[in-house]
């Protein structure tokens, strides 16, 4: 059942990931190191570590290489790797300054000496890589063990950097609650995996992909194989920070260090869509689904996987709303939000490759961008060596540091849709490929909603610019490092400038191939009228002139 | 079928373009293009009135710039007069395009066409005679009356002497429904203005906007009248609608049709002050009186009248609708009548018998003498002018005096001989003196009237009569208490030469009841004011020619002009028959019942208000002693208490329910239900608080809760859609 | 179990149906003790039983399907579970440490 | 590229303002908004062909999102232009009538100005769909801003009311745009957002059922915006602790974007839907004009009362816009022109008054006009505009929407059967009488009568010492060219109506037929229809 490939050019593939684990290796070991000068240096190297990877993808990566290697969408998994990574230098550099803070403090003033027993800050960015790492491994797995892999090497790494993050007792909680609700959620897409298997036979995508179509040929995909798939998108909920397994994301998010907290409401997210589309690539989204709004036969995922994913979506985005309205701290308010942006984007997996893919990378370009905006601002402030998190902290800092408000500001404007920033465009994109799949009334749901966000919003707008400076925001000042601040900004102007861009950006995803055709082609089964059925194949084929 | 001169316009296309056509149309053509010129000098008046208030000019400058601009206006309308004669044919001038645009072609129902242009026939002529010819005089008149406000009012208010006249003549010159509307309303803007003249007193104030108000009334029922003959005959200039009512539209239509009658009837009602709308016009005596003369008494109110007749052959298109001009009219009559006998204000009597004559005229085009009412707006026009200029030297001279009660004598009185003698042909006219001018005009109504065969018009005519006796009545007891008798005069409550200094705010002023006649001189009129009372009851005396030629069977200008006007065109009017009542036909009728009105009315009031003036408060007296009939002096001084009614239930209700709506529109629409859909989200966030508590287990067993809803949600849609896998 | 026995036109044995039951049941007693007790080792143990049943489930269906994949993904599961509970001690020490307790409810700090 | 340049200036102006100094901010905000307005009046002059209801001739793109069709198209016809030309002369009017209220963050003031400026452009300008949309939405930001730091007293929850009740109606306009979009895509597989192309594809490609919900979808958003009556709720409140500026670019500019949406948008796409809705939205309007034009009558005070008056007034203009007759539809164009002069013009009277008295309470103020006559001349004047006075610019859109709404009957022989009639008007009309009434009574108050000030001058001293009496030259010159606009388009609105046509026609171009066979349906038989659209109503 399974190709063979040969081990070669499957490496060669995956350099990108063997230079960034090279380099977690590497940045762990230096950030033991006593010079200060090299210590400094750790999110130095580690940024230079993902930009290496980046020029790997860029100059060393094709699509035809990689599908040679088995990677079953060679183009969304270039665009995602790529997406990681120029999102994840702009996480290292937020993370700058922040681990081993008082450590250093201490070292600097001489009331210590430098103890590496002590010290986390190489472990920490050796973390984050290989999080990055086991990210970017997602989107290019053949199999169902690389994928597990894959997510443990994305989440294990997290659980620790949450912990150590700050000393604190509420990153310990959050580290113990996210890696335990983490193991459960662990546990129940690997029992989902299992039966997947038992239905199929096979760990390889492809293969399954084969048994699935084939299938639904016979009627539809069985209960085994459905159950498994409901509870692999359950538990890869858990990544996203979706309904109902979001419930961990406000306590942990909050817990974390701001860049942590601003690392965990990224890399996970995007790991997970990623293995949701990795697996949901196998039962495809040409079965039927049922009768649109407007009476045309609209095909999509198989109507229990698409029946469980509507459901996700419309609560995720509602339940994450309605939560953020209520904060008074920053942190949770993003996780809330974070939460219903997860929502908003299974809208985009809902409606699947083509235009769904499209707005699903835009939109996680666009969230990953915006996101830095505000995280970098609000690393870049501190309150007596803490992390700043609550609204009234931020009080009227707009007075004092109008840069760093501006972020926020803009930031916000985008999270909540504010033509013409970044974040519109994607939802611009998301709501086309949402009605273009037939699910209108879903957009309508996801339209009220960021209608409902602009409150929150509104607020992380307001409270630096508008309101007066108060008590709690007076101790407020910049942080040790200029680095986050700086992120921040390039994010901001990213996130104003990028929209004139657009076009070439969504040029490139547009060529990327989600779906490699079944090798034994076969006509997709039908119950219902032919003619619309092949419109809807001349459909697919305008979504993607030339992927196909 | 009607001739006509119209000068058409190039269709501009720039802007830049059309403003240039524009002005090149106004410029007078070698034919009578130069009747627009009629407009133009008013024009000039208002903005060099204007100037001269921005200015803050402190000279007469502004009333002569107005005297010399309405004189011009009335030279070119005597011109025109002469040029045309009696029965000339109407005249068009394009002057430039207005609201004015078409969709498909300019046919019927594709375009609408109101553009500023002149339409003149001899009906306008009419109106534009006495208009411009009143307008100067008065204006005249008002230099000397006006002039102790010289640098302060006086260039406003002859800013709104000059509007007024410009709209004035825009309402009759109007080619089309619109323009008129224009003209309409611009009137009702120059009345508000000018009542409010006295703006600090808040009763001046008030009467402006109540006018305002009352009259937007009344255009809205022309605006609608100008759309259902917009939708019926496509077309709202008088010209084509006259042509299409001619050609194929004649008599009685549908409902829409019935109903454009009705509409343009409660536009002229609410103008000329009939009677559910006329409560405006007794406080629009709150304005300087000059205005009261010109807008009150001889020009606006008549806009009502004009209407009717410019649109008379409208007035077909339900058996009804004359006769309910007719009895409006004759009801209006006889009820302000009683009102104007029982005021003690006499400028506010004359209002009401200018009411109360607009009446006769209303009912003179309802009963089909469009020439009696036209005749009776005429001769109306100059006594009433009359009345109230002298009533305006009274005050003038007796600082604000209007009290009957108050004044006694006054043609004994140094100064005031023109005053008071110029005032008694007034009011002989009004009362129908025989052979006066008044009742020669006021004949022709109610002979008409008399020899009406349905709709009860003879009981019309007999009302008129009962009118014509209590008119005379309340004309003399003016005249009889203010000029005969005894010399005795107190001055007014407030002089108005310096309603600009706050002499009200601070009681510094002795009170002026105190203030006796010993040392108060009267202000007697000097050239202007008196010229023109003379002028004007030269005039009055003039009126009566068309008159007599009527009695005498000839045939006379005043006839031929309306004759030949749409006032005629194609209506009913009707003859005077042979009716017989008493023995008499009605000419008869008219001649010894009025004649015997007119004498008893002036007999009686010579009783009470002359002779034996303690009888009046003693008949006063006895009639409020007995409770059956003591709500007739009761009711008849307070105006039969419409105003009260009004307030109670017109603007009391809507005023509540401002109040109520506004509350529901805080607390309802917008605390309940914007503020509650706002707080939805919240609530349900707030629902959903306790199931992040903090606990592990707690998030795990939601987690795996969910889970399990998903899970049975979909098993849920799976078991019934039964697609899918 | 109905749908279960389905599956069996593969061939699948009893004992193979029995498993896949008893992996079942592993799972659901992994949950339940993952959701009632309070001790966070004892979790930890509850989250390994749940992997241990996936991984039981993935030996049944390997054998039912005659492949070695469901055999060798036990053995990266095994792997995994191992990191984890390298981790999860770790974890559970340095909780201790600070608070002298193992109870789940002892951190519950951070809520609404 | 020319076209550019207009919404170049305002954020060049913006940027540069934000770098200036702060005293220098109100004057490089007053040249660029001249600038903007010279600009736009030699582009209106020298491309005359917008009156013709054509576009700029050479209609540029810059593609955005080239491959999804959003691309950056700017050009007017005659409708777009009036709104620019309403926009660039109100704009440094509304400047210049912030200099001696705004003395806090003066910078920030003028430079949203100025972005508020462009996004408004951007919005009547664009011929993308999307790109109205990014105008029409982004005005809420720097409106947000201009509310909530230099409001009155309650302007934090003004602010977020209005931002939060705009945004939820835009996101279903949002929705309904791109669902026609993606329908278009669907038939014919090209993406465009096009506002031509959509327009023409949405009113006859799509069912009776899809068009009646385009059209509910577009129209929440500008139901909202404009607004109509029961979705009013944040538009006193903002009017009212709005600065005067911000007042006058809501009052004058911002609700026109919403009927502008019905008008461009709304209408056009979707004809039988709008045919279904139209009793619905034209008894709504009605009840605007008469349920706020009693509210308005029992305010006390002025900038509320002015701000209700504004929803009563875009009940005319939905009333005419539903008239779906060309003389609705000039009327209601006429209108959004008139009453953005009017009112806009309003506010800036009251914000004088409010910078010397430091009070908007009718009952505190009175007798104006014997202190300032200037500024009750002027007051006097744009309250009768805003009464409908003939002769004056109010009066040509109030008298052509209800005269469109009376003549919109089934069997109007004019070529354009109506779903309306006789009666809508004549109670719509009723609100002229009201509209005199709570005006009148409100000039009665303030301007006449005896003088009224507030007790205590110890709120004045700030602004009394600069301010003099009556008004100073600066605010004769903000003034004076509304009121001579006024009195020239109330006089000679020909080469508006002129201009408005082609376009109106454009918009009714699906709608006679579509009409009759609605009425058919309703049993009401034009008889002056042609016969064959019999099957065009399907």
């Amino acid at each position: 059942m399974s190709s063979f490939i040969p081990m070669g050019p499957k490496i060669a593939v995956l350099t990108p990931e063997i230079i960034v684990f090279g380099g977690s290796v590497l940045v762990s070991i230096i950030g033991l190191s006593r010079s200060k000068t090299l210590r400094n240096s750790v999110p130095l190297l580690a940024a230079l570590t993902l930009l290496a990877s980046l020029v790997a993808i860029a100059f060393g990566y094709s699509n035809e290489a990689a599908e040679q290697a088995g990677v079953l969408m060679p183009h969304f998994n270039k665009i995602i790797k790529t997406i990681i990574l120029v999102i994840g230098i702009g996480l290292v550099a937020i993370s700058v300054g922040h681990i081993d803070r008082r450590m250093e403090d201490a070292v600097a003033r001489g009331a210590t000496t430098f103890d590496p027993m002590r010290v986390v800050r190489g472990e920490f960015y050796a973390f984050m890589l290989l999080s990055i790492c086991g990210a970017m491994l997602i989107p290019g797995s053949p199999d169902l063990i690389w994928l597990f892999l894959a997510l443990e090497l994305t989440s294990l790494p997290t659980y620790i950097m949450v912990a150590m993050s700050r000393g604190t007792r509420r990153a310990q909680e959050a580290a113990v609650k996210y890696f335990f609700l983490g193991a459960m959620s662990t546990a129940i897409f690997l029992y989902g995996f299992a039966l997947i298997y038992g239905s199929t036979g096979s760990l390889q995508l492809s293969t399954i992909r084969e048994v699935f179509a084939d299938q639904v040929g016979r009627g539809g995909i069985d209960t085994l194989g459905t159950t498994g798939l409901i509870l692999c998108i359950l538990g890869f909920c858990y990544k996203l920070a979706a309904a109902p397994m979001h419930f961990y994301a406000p306590d942990v998010y909050e817990g974390a260090a701001n860049p942590v907290t601003g690392f965990l409401s990224f890399i996970p997210k995007i790991a997970g869509f990623a293995a949701l589309a990795v697996l949901l690539n196998t039962v495809g989204w040409s079965g039927h689904a049922g009768i649109s709004e407007t009476g045309t036969v609209i095909g999509g995922l198989p109507a229990p996987i698409l029946a469980t994913l509507w459901m996700i979506s419309a609560l995720t985005m509602t339940l994450g709303n309605i939560g953020a309205l209520l904060q008074k701290s920053v942190k949770r308010m993003l996780a809330y939000s974070s939460i219903s942006h997860s929502g908003y984007m299974v809208l985009a997996i809902i409606a699947g490759p083509g235009l769904g893919f499209e707005a699903l990378l835009f939109y996680l370009i666009s969230y990953g961008v915006t996101n830095l905006a505000i995280f970098g601002a609000l690393s870049g402030l501190q309150k007596r060596g803490e992390d700043v998190e609550s609204f009234e902290e931020l009080s009227g800092i707009g007075r004092r540091y109008p840069g760093l408000a501006a972020w926020l500001a803009i930031g916000s404007g985008s999270l909540m849709g504010m033509p013409p920033l970044l974040g519109f465009w994607a939802k611009l994109m998301l709501f086309m490929a949402g009605v273009q799949a037939g699910h209108t009334p879903l957009v309508i749901i996801a339209a009220l909603n960021s209608a409902v966000s602009v409150w929150y919003y509104l607020r992380l707008i307001g409270v630096p610019t508008l309101s007066p400076p108060g008590t709690s925001s007076e101790g407020v000042l910049k942080g040790p490092s200029s680095w986050p601040r700086f992120a921040g900004a390039v994010a901001a102007f990213v996130v104003i400038l990028l929209p004139l861009f657009a076009s070439r950006i969504l040029g490139n995803s547009a060529e990327f191939a989600p779906v490699r055709p079944a090798s034994s082609a076969k006509p997709v089964p039908t119950t219902t009228q032919e003619t619309p059925r092949e419109e809807n194949a001349q459909l697919a084929l305008h979504c993607s002139p030339t992927r196909l | 079928m009607i001739p006509m001169l119209s000068i058409t316009d190039t269709h501009a296309d720039s802007p830049a373009h059309a403003v240039v056509t524009a002005i090149v149309n106004a410029i007078p053509s070698p034919e009578l293009g130069w009747t627009g010129l009629i407009l133009l000098f008013p024009a000039i008046s208002v903005v060099l009135t204007g100037l001269c208030c921005a200015l803050r000019v402190k000279s007469k400058l502004p009333g002569w710039i107005t005297v010399l601009a309405l004189a011009g206006s009335f030279a070119l309308v005597l011109k025109l007069y002469f040029l045309r004669g009696d029965a000339g044919a109407p005249v068009v001038v394009h002057l430039w395009d207005w609201m004015n645009f078409s969709w498909g072609n300019q046919d019927k129902w594709h375009s609408l066409q109101a553009d500023v242009s002149v339409y003149v026939d001899s009906l306008t002529l009419f109106w534009l005679l006495f208009v411009t010819g009143l307008g100067t005089l008065i204006a005249i008149y008002a230099t000397e009356y006006m002039e102790a406000d010289v640098g302060k009012g006086y260039a406003r208010f002859f800013n709104g002497v000059s509007i007024f006249i410009l709209a004035m003549c825009t309402l009759v010159m109007a080619d089309n429904l619109i323009l008129m509307y224009l003209g309409w309303e611009g009137v009702g803007l120059a009345s508000y203005l000018l009542i409010g003249y006295y703006y600090k007193k808040p009763a001046a104030a008030a009467a402006g906007q109540k006018a305002f108000i009352v009259n937007r009334i009344g255009d809205l029922g022309l605006a609608v009248g100008i759309w259902l003959i917009w939708v019926n005959y496509g077309t709202i200039e008088f010209n084509t609608l006259f042509q299409v009512w001619n050609d194929a539209d004649r008599g009685v239509g549908g409902f829409d049709k019935a109903l454009i009658p009705y509409c343009l009837m409660l536009g002229a009602f609410g103008k000329s002050a009939q009677l559910p709308l006329y409560v405006w016009l007794p406080d629009a005596m709150e304005g300087p009186t000059p205005v009261s003369a010109l807008i009150h008494a001889a020009t606006m109110v008549t806009a009502g009248v004009y209407l009717i007749a410019r649109t008379y052959p409208l007035f077909t298109l339900h058996p009804d609708a004359l006769a309910t001009v007719a009895w409006v009219g004759g009801l209006t009559a006889i009820f302000s009548a009683t009102i104007g006998m029982a005021q003690y204000d006499f400028k506010r009597v004359f209002a009401y018998s200018t009411i109360s004559q607009l009446g006769y005229m209303f009912m003179g085009l309802g009963v089909g003498t469009t020439f009696g009412a036209a005749y009776h707006t005429l001769t109306h026009a100059f006594f009433k002018a009359l009345l109230f200029l002298t009533a305006g030297a009274i005050m003038h001279g007796f600082a604000g005096q209007l009290d009957l009660r108050k004044l006694s004598g006054l043609r004994k009185v140094p100064g005031f001989k023109i005053v008071s003698w110029t005032m008694l042909i007034g009011c002989l006219w009004l009362s129908a003196f025989p052979y006066s001018a008044g009742m020669l005009s006021k004949d022709v109504i109610l002979v008409q009237a008399l020899s009406g065969k349905d709709h009860g018009f003879v009981w019309l005519g007999w009302i008129g009569l009962i009118t014509a006796a209590m008119t005379a009545y309340y004309a003399f007891r003016v005249w009889f208490r203010v000029c005969a008798g005894p010399v005795f005069y107190m001055p007014g409550e407030e002089s108005h030469d310096d309603h600009d200094a706050h002499h009200d705010d601070h009681g510094a002023h002795a009170d002026p009841t105190s203030t006796t006649s010993h040392e108060f001189h009267p202000h007697a009129p000097r050239w202007a004011m008196n010229g023109v009372l003379l002028i004007i009851m030269l005039g009055a005396f003039a009126t009566g020619i068309p008159g007599y030629m009527e009695m005498r069977g000839e045939s006379n200008w005043a006839q031929v002009m309306m004759a030949h006007s749409s006032a005629f065109a194609g209506s009913v009017q009707a003859h005077v028959t042979d009716a017989v009542n008493f023995g008499m036909n009605p000419h008869q009728l008219v001649e010894v019942f009025g004649t015997a009105a007119s004498l008893g009315g002036i007999a009686i009031a010579m009783y009470f208000h002359l002779l034996q003036r303690k009888s009046a408060d003693k008949l006063r007296a006895w009639l409020l002693a007995h409770n059956s009939i003591r709500w007739i002096p009761v009711a008849m001084e307070n105006k039969w208490y419409v105003d009260e009614f009004y307030h109670a239930c017109v603007r009391g209700p809507a005023w509540i329910a401002g109040h109520i709506l506004h509350f529901t529109d805080k607390h309802v629409v917008d605390g309940l239900m914007v503020n509650g859909i706002g707080r939805i989200p919240a609530a349900l966030g707030r629902l959903f608080q306790p199931l992040y508590n903090g606990v592990l287990q707690g998030y795990a067993t939601t987690m795996a809760g969910g889970a399990a809803l998903v899970v049975a949600w979909v098993v849920y849609r799976w078991l019934t859609s039964g697609v899918g896998a | 179990m109905t749908h279960l026995l389905a599956v069996s036109q593969y061939g699948a044995s009893h004992a193979v149906t029995i498993t896949l039951a008893m992996s079942a049941l592993l799972f659901t007693i992994g949950l339940v003790g993952f959701l009632v007790r309070r001790n966070m080792i004892l979790m930890f143990l509850c989250t390994e039983i749940m992997f241990q049943a996936a991984a039981l489930a993935f030996i049944a269906f390997g054998r039912m399907r005659m492949d070695t994949g469901g055999q060798i993904f036990v053995i990266f599961i095994l792997t995994i579970a191992a990191a984890e509970a390298a981790l999860a001690l770790g974890l559970v020490i340095l909780l201790f440490r600070r608070k002298e307790t193992l109870s789940s409810e002892a951190w519950s700090e951070l809520h609404e | 590229m020319i076209q550019y340049l207009l919404l170049l200036l305002p954020i060049i102006s913006a940027l540069v303002i934000a770098l200036s100094s702060q005293r220098a901010a109100k004057w490089i905000a007053l040249i660029g908004s001249t600038a903007a307005f010279i600009a736009a009046t030699l582009f209106a002059v020298q491309f005359p062909h917008w009156t013709t209801g054509n576009f700029w001739p050479d209609l540029n793109t810059t593609p955005i999102l080239g491959n999804f069709g959003v691309d950056l198209k700017i050009g007017v016809d005659s409708v777009s232009m009036l709104l620019v030309l309403l926009t660039v002369f109100l704009t440094p009017l509304a400047i210049a009538g912030s200099f001696s209220a705004i003395t806090t963050r003066v910078r920030e003031y003028y430079a949203w100005f100025m972005i508020l400026q462009a996004s408004m452009l951007l919005a009547f300008m664009s011929r993308d769909l999307i790109f109205f949309y990014v105008g029409y939405e982004f005005t809420l930001i720097p409106m947000f801003f201009l509310i909530s730091i230099w409001g009155g007293p309650m302007r934090g929850p003004a602010a977020i009311k209005f931002f939060i009740f705009t945004f939820l109606g835009s996101v279903f306009t949002l929705t309904a745009v791109i669902f026609v979009a993606v329908r278009h895509f669907d038939s014919t597989g090209t993406w465009t957002f096009a506002i031509a192309d959509l327009v023409k594809f949405s009113s006859t490609q799509l069912s009776a059922r899809e068009q009646f919900w385009v059209f509910v979808g577009l129209m929440t958003g500008f139901a909202i915006k404009t607004p109509f009556f029961p979705t009013h709720a944040w538009l006193p409140l903002a009017h009212d602790q709005a600065p005067t500026g911000g007042s006058v670019i809501l009052a004058g500019i911002l609700l026109k974007l919403g009927t502008y949406g019905v008008f461009r948008f709304a209408l056009p796409m979707a004809p039988i839907g709008a045919i279904e809705c139209t009793t619905f939205f034209a008894i709504l309007g009605i009840i605007a004009i008469l349920y706020m034009g009693l509210v308005c009558w029992v305010q006390t005070d002025i900038k509320k009362l002015i701000a209700y008056s504004s929803v009563s007034h875009m009940g005319f203009v939905v009333l005419g816009l539903f008239a779906l007759n060309p003389i609705g539809l000039q009327g209601a164009v006429m209108y959004m022109v008139n009453h953005g002069l009017s009112t806009g013009a309003l506010f800036l009277c009251i914000g004088m008054i409010y910078e010397r008295y430091h009070t908007k309470d009718m009952e505190q103020l009175g007798g104006l006009v014997s202190k300032m006559p200037v500024w009750s001349f002027f007051m006097i004047i744009f309250t009768l505009s805003s009464v409908g006075l003939p002769g004056l610019n109010g009066f040509v859109g109030e008298f052509l929407c209800l005269m469109g709404a009376f003549v919109a009957e089934h069997d109007q022989p004019a070529g354009y059967p109506g779903v309306l009639g006789p009666w809508y008007a004549v109670v719509a009309a009723i609100g002229l009488i009201l509209g005199a009434m709570y005006l009148l009574i409100m000039l009665r108050k303030i301007v006449w009568g005896t003088l009224r000030e507030p007790h205590g001058d110890g709120h004045t001293e700030h602004a009394a010492s600069e301010l003099p009496t009556d008004l100073n030259f600066r605010e004769i010159a903000i003034l004076a060219p509304i009121a001579v606009a006024c009195l020239v388009i109330g006089l000679y609105p020909k080469p508006l109506l002129n201009a408005v046509e082609p376009c109106v026609k454009e918009v009714l171009v699906n709608y006679p037929a579509a009409i009759d066979a609605f009425n058919a349906k309703r049993g009401l038989v034009n008889p002056s229809a042609p016969v064959k659209q019999a099957e065009t109503a399907k």
